[in-house]
């Protein structure tokens, strides 16, 4: 969530900003990933900027989101502690998971990140769920729900839309359509990769928007949060997007070296830069200063996670429960004990 | 029942439920409940009768067939500030929830390192009995044991029951609750006091012994009860209702096998990998020793469940399979 | 499955008679199921007789269907033997699944009747995975998938249709929009009930018929078979219909009455009766002996359910697998021993 | 391994699955396999490298995301002829498939009385140690195994791995097929010949021994034979891989605690109604008056699974906690 929406000058440039600092994150944890000090599945988000950005900027603070396996993108567009994200993944206690959940599932229930999700399409019903507490509470807030193409097909992504349409929810349902699911494209997988074509099917407004272009996300889910503050229900968008690494870091699965071509043509980061140059709401220096602080600020950032120190080993038994789980205490007695 | 009761009302386990349910409604605002049928038209166990009516539809929801997805719902809402109380109807459905089952709802709390929490309820009812075949009438009780994450009731008696539901209802953690079908028109006294509940994690010792332990859940409580007096004078029979299967009371059951030294364990789940086992694996654990027979488990022996009467009288376990394995180690 | 097509005149009285039997048929349970000589649960067919005889009377002996908990009308529309039928029902040895399926499970292999289901929505995945084994074999088959519109929100539904329309499957997805799913009418449970708005969504044909018309109903699944066989891919087929019992036998779940008799007035054998007769291609006489024809026959078959036996209480423990089941055996012995 | 072996190789239990695959692919048309990325692109774990390239995008299927679809559909098409292996890549995601394994894969032989057979193999990798956290490292086995109506496999090395796979697949009645992620690499001696199977339902005594009776599935195998010859000595472990867990080889297993009096279980499930506790029913009723000593489980102690190494190896059972075991008791 960034404070100024995209309206303004200082809303595209902090847009910008923020597209940034998606990437420079994303690029550092490959880095960290490739040098061994994040352990675990790694998926990320670099080419997707505009839409984690452009969605979360019409967000306000009693929002909610969940996310997906490839999640950093969406945390970091939420506000979330860089530092803090990176100890997560590099699996030290001051991650906001305390070193528990890893990559594929940071979450910060303070901004109203309800968390990455390892399964596909579970986020789905998870928001539907937020929007149930958000109309009983009547506090003019939404949940939005990001999740791939790929997650489409999943039978829980219908059933918590099918949900979300029928109880009148405050709910927007974003797909981030990169057309690939993990080595698979959309095309072999799906007879209609035109997903908006759902939103008849259920009833509801659905839209397309070129995910390269932040405003463009901005200006849809502005719209679909609008009505869903009316009371109008629940919105499905579209943005079509790309990403540009493999699924997930370490896999060999490359994708189609043209096809990647042709989205780096069309980088969001790159074409917002040009345009608001262009138009004069920022200048080539203010950029390499924004580039500067962003570099510096993530540096510190993995150097203060990196210094962290990892939970202690007891800590695994805690949070399973808000209660002393007396199971797991004997299970735990019973393995640890030398004598009978 | 270690509370000291003032006032019992005798009524049955189902209206126990409703009891519950109603009471925790209007003591908090932040209870809803929702499924298929538990609304408008009225639940096809009428657990939620009435409660529709007084509490209206935003309270008392009716839900389109999507289980994974009104179950994940109720992770939402309990994540952000509700007290959900979702129904699936037959356990069975078990099936179409259990994503949001193993990976969501026992596992948020976990996973975000605390942060949160999950004070959701799902109810379901268990059991065969009534001829309805293998896709209505399992138990899965042992699977949402093996879950990890969750709490898992399976009340035994009618005031079990509304105990339960409403510790249940108050907890933060996510709780599985597993109603016997025949079950359900057992009548027993059960506390009016809108105070009473039965906290999770107290096995309930219903009938003191000194001969053998029978561990017993839901419709195998009343069965050994019933058994139990039969046998007065041959064989003095300990019943002891776990009521929660976690966190499992072993304690309780030691103590009773280091009286008795013998155990037998009544539950209506599949023998291979239930219920039993684990029952018997913490008895081996901490009353070894004491055991001067071998345990024994009365069950389901591993079938679907079949739908002719009988077929199923013939594989359902029951008083007979009961009464031979407490006569196998008096 | 009845010889001729309905686009002659012995396949159109042929089909006035399936659906008189389904009726009668029907009327018999109910009535044994209220004597108590039925146990279980036990979901009633009648007012959807068109919908079964349209569409399995374009199938052919090497097609397949799956069926749902309401299956007695698509069983006996199959041509499965009524008296084997009651025999399942009055749980005896000589019913389809020899006493272990009732009502919720009849299945006749060899008709192609791959079973009534009682998990909402699970027959569309298994007769999605039936067309897979056609396409391979390229038999010039179908499979096709009945299921009521309450199970259009199930999320396997929806994958068994993605995968089906993915992999260029011969299936049909009929949905039987009797409007109600056990007390709830559709429109509580869906924002949008013109679930024929899904086949954009999933690119594939789909078509709302007149689920009290046979013929209607007999063209589009036609015409959907032939799209299939020519390679296209699965269709759906919406029939819009009305069950006049309620949900299940025994449950006080009543209908509104007006709506009933809106439906009533439009009763499929009624009204194919009043057309055939009108067209000339049946007399009254004609009808009335095809009705005393049936009742006989149904009644001869109720009469030898009735003299059967049960199955012998250890068949219980046969057909778990197809080789000898040594844990079975084992707690089988423990909890009938006497002894250690 | 009780099979006469003339000649083998030194391949990797991927290997030895990737070979049964191709074997059965070759032998048999009816045999096809999919799930996600089984195909074109090349499976995540590499399980299936090479076959679509061998057999083509028909008999080697890229699925969409759609588990419960999926695996009905292989239960839709073994029950019209074919023997589907469907991969559901990590065995979390039993959740999104659950109803076709709970309801129909494991039912419909059953339910429609024997009519028809559901020959389905479903293939899936177990597991934790990769820091891949609660959504991506259980063990579904014990939950498959108490569902009735199928077989469950485990392999504990590669040649049982290749054999129990070209079991299942010519198996008339649905497998559960599950690979610990830890076992992937594991190279040991596996038969060359095509005709070797391993039969479903047969424990393997891996090395014999006289004090301790080690039962170990998966993972647990390579480190109690490791184990079991650096303890040799001091104690004789005999080990023992159960191979299926359904059915479940009690047989052996009472055989060997009979001679030594002293169990201990090795399995990567929860503890708590975990693989583990069956086992050790079994031996209360096989062999009771054989045990010396209280049986001892080695297990996860029931939290869900952490991401960070430190606790991650904190909570996975391991070489330490069966020793502890072992010497406890020896
Ligand atoms: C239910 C489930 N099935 C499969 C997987 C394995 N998996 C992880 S990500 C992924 C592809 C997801 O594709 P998409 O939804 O388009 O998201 P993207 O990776 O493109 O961001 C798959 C198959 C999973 N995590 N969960
Ligand atoms: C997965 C699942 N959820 C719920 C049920 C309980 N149930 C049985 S039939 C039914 C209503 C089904 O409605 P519809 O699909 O429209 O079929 P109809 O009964 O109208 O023929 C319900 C909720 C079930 N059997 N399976
Ligand atoms: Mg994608
Ligand atoms: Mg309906």
């Amino acid at each position: 969530m960034i404070d100024s929406p995209l309206e303004t000058e200082d809303g595209r440039v902090a847009a910008l900003e923020s597209m940034v600092k998606l990437r420079r994150f994303e690029e550092r944890t490959s880095n960290l990933f490739a040098d061994g000090e994040i352990p675990g599945f790694v998926h990320l988000y670099i080419g997707q900027e505009a839409v984690a950005v452009g969605a979360t900027s019409t967000l306000d603070s009693n929002d909610h989101i969940t996310s997906t396996h490839r999640g950093h993108g969406h945390c970091v567009a939420m506000g979330l502690d860089p530092s803090r994200m990176f100890a997560e993944l590099m699996a030290k206690d001051d991650g906001f998971c305390r070193g528990k959940g890893g990559s594929m599932h940071i979450a910060d229930v303070n901004a109203g990140m309800l968390g990455a999700n390892g399964v596909v399409g579970s986020g789905a019903p998870i928001a539907t769920g937020a929007g149930v507490t958000k109309k009983l509470a009547g506090d003019d807030s939404v949940a939005l729900a990001f999740y791939g193409e790929g997650a489409v097909s999943e039978g829980q992504v219908h059933e918590a839309i099918t949900l979300g349409a029928a109880w009148d929810l405050p709910v927007i349902y974003l797909v981030e359509k990169n057309n690939y699911a993990e080595g698979m494209p959309a095309e072999r997988i799906f007879r209609n990769t035109d997903f908006e074509d759902f939103g008849d099917a259920y009833g509801i407004p659905a839209e397309t928007v070129d995910g390269m272009d932040v405003v463009d996300v901005y200006e849809a889910v502005s719209d679909a949060k609008q009505r869903a503050l009316e009371g109008e229900g629940p919105s499905i968008v579209v943005a079509e997007t790309f990403r540009y690494n493999p699924h997930s870091e370490g896999l060999d699965m490359p994708l189609p070296e043209e096809e990647l071509e042709y989205w780096k043509d069309r980088d969001a980061i790159e074409t917002f830069k040009d345009e608001l140059i262009e138009q004069g709401e920022l200048t080539a220096e203010q950029f390499e200063e924004i580039e500067d602080r962003i570099e510096a600020e993530l540096d510190e950032a993995v150097e203060r996670a990196r210094n962290g120190e990892p939970p202690e080993p007891e800590q695994a038994y805690e949070d399973v429960f808000t209660e002393p789980a007396p199971d797991i205490e004997y299970h735990r007695a019973n393995l640890g004990r030398d004598q009978l | 029942m270690s509370q000291t009761i003032t006032q019992t009302e005798t009524i049955s386990l189902r209206e126990a439920i409703n009891q519950a349910l109603r009471e925790e409604l209007e003591r908090d605002d932040d209870v809803v409940i929702w499924g298929e049928d538990v609304g408008e038209s009225g639940h096809v166990s009428n657990i939620t009768e009435g409660l529709y009516d007084d509490f209206g539809a935003e309270r008392v929801r009716d839900a389109p067939l999507a289980e994974n997805g009104f179950v994940g719902a109720g992770v939402g809402a309990a994540a952000t500030g509700l007290r959900p109380v979702v129904d699936i109807m037959y356990a069975d459905f078990f099936g179409v929830a259990c994503e949001q089952m193993l990976n969501q709802m026992t596992k948020m709390h976990y996973m975000f390192g605390g942060q949160l929490t999950v004070p959701l309820v799902v109810r379901a009812s268990e059991g065969a009995g009534l001829s309805a075949a293998a896709q209505h009438s399992k138990t899965t009780h042992t699977f949402l044991s093996h879950m990890t994450g969750s709490k898992v009731v399976t009340p035994g008696t009618p005031a079990a029951a509304k105990g339960l539901m409403k510790s249940a209802i108050r907890s933060d953690d996510p709780v599985f609750f597993l109603e016997n079908k025949r079950t359900y028109t057992m009548k027993d006294e059960v506390p009016t006091d809108e105070d009473f509940t039965v906290p999770i994690g107290e096995a309930s010792v219903e009938r003191a012994g000194e001969d053998v332990t029978v561990v017993a859940t839901q419709a195998f409580v009343g069965d050994s009860l019933e058994l139990a007096e039969q046998l007065e004078g041959d064989v003095s029979v300990e019943v002891i209702d776990p009521r929660s299967l976690y966190p499992l009371d072993h304690e309780t059951i030691a103590e009773s096998v280091k009286k008795t030294g013998r155990l037998v364990v009544a539950d209506e789940s599949p023998l291979s990998y239930g219920t039993h086992a684990e029952i018997i694996s913490r008895v081996n654990e901490t009353a070894f020793y004491y055991l001067d027979k071998p345990p024994q488990r009365v069950g389901w022996p591993d079938t679907p469940v079949p739908s002719a009467p009988t077929l199923e009288n013939e594989v359902m376990p029951g008083r007979d399979e009961l009464q031979r394995a407490i006569e196998r180690i008096a």
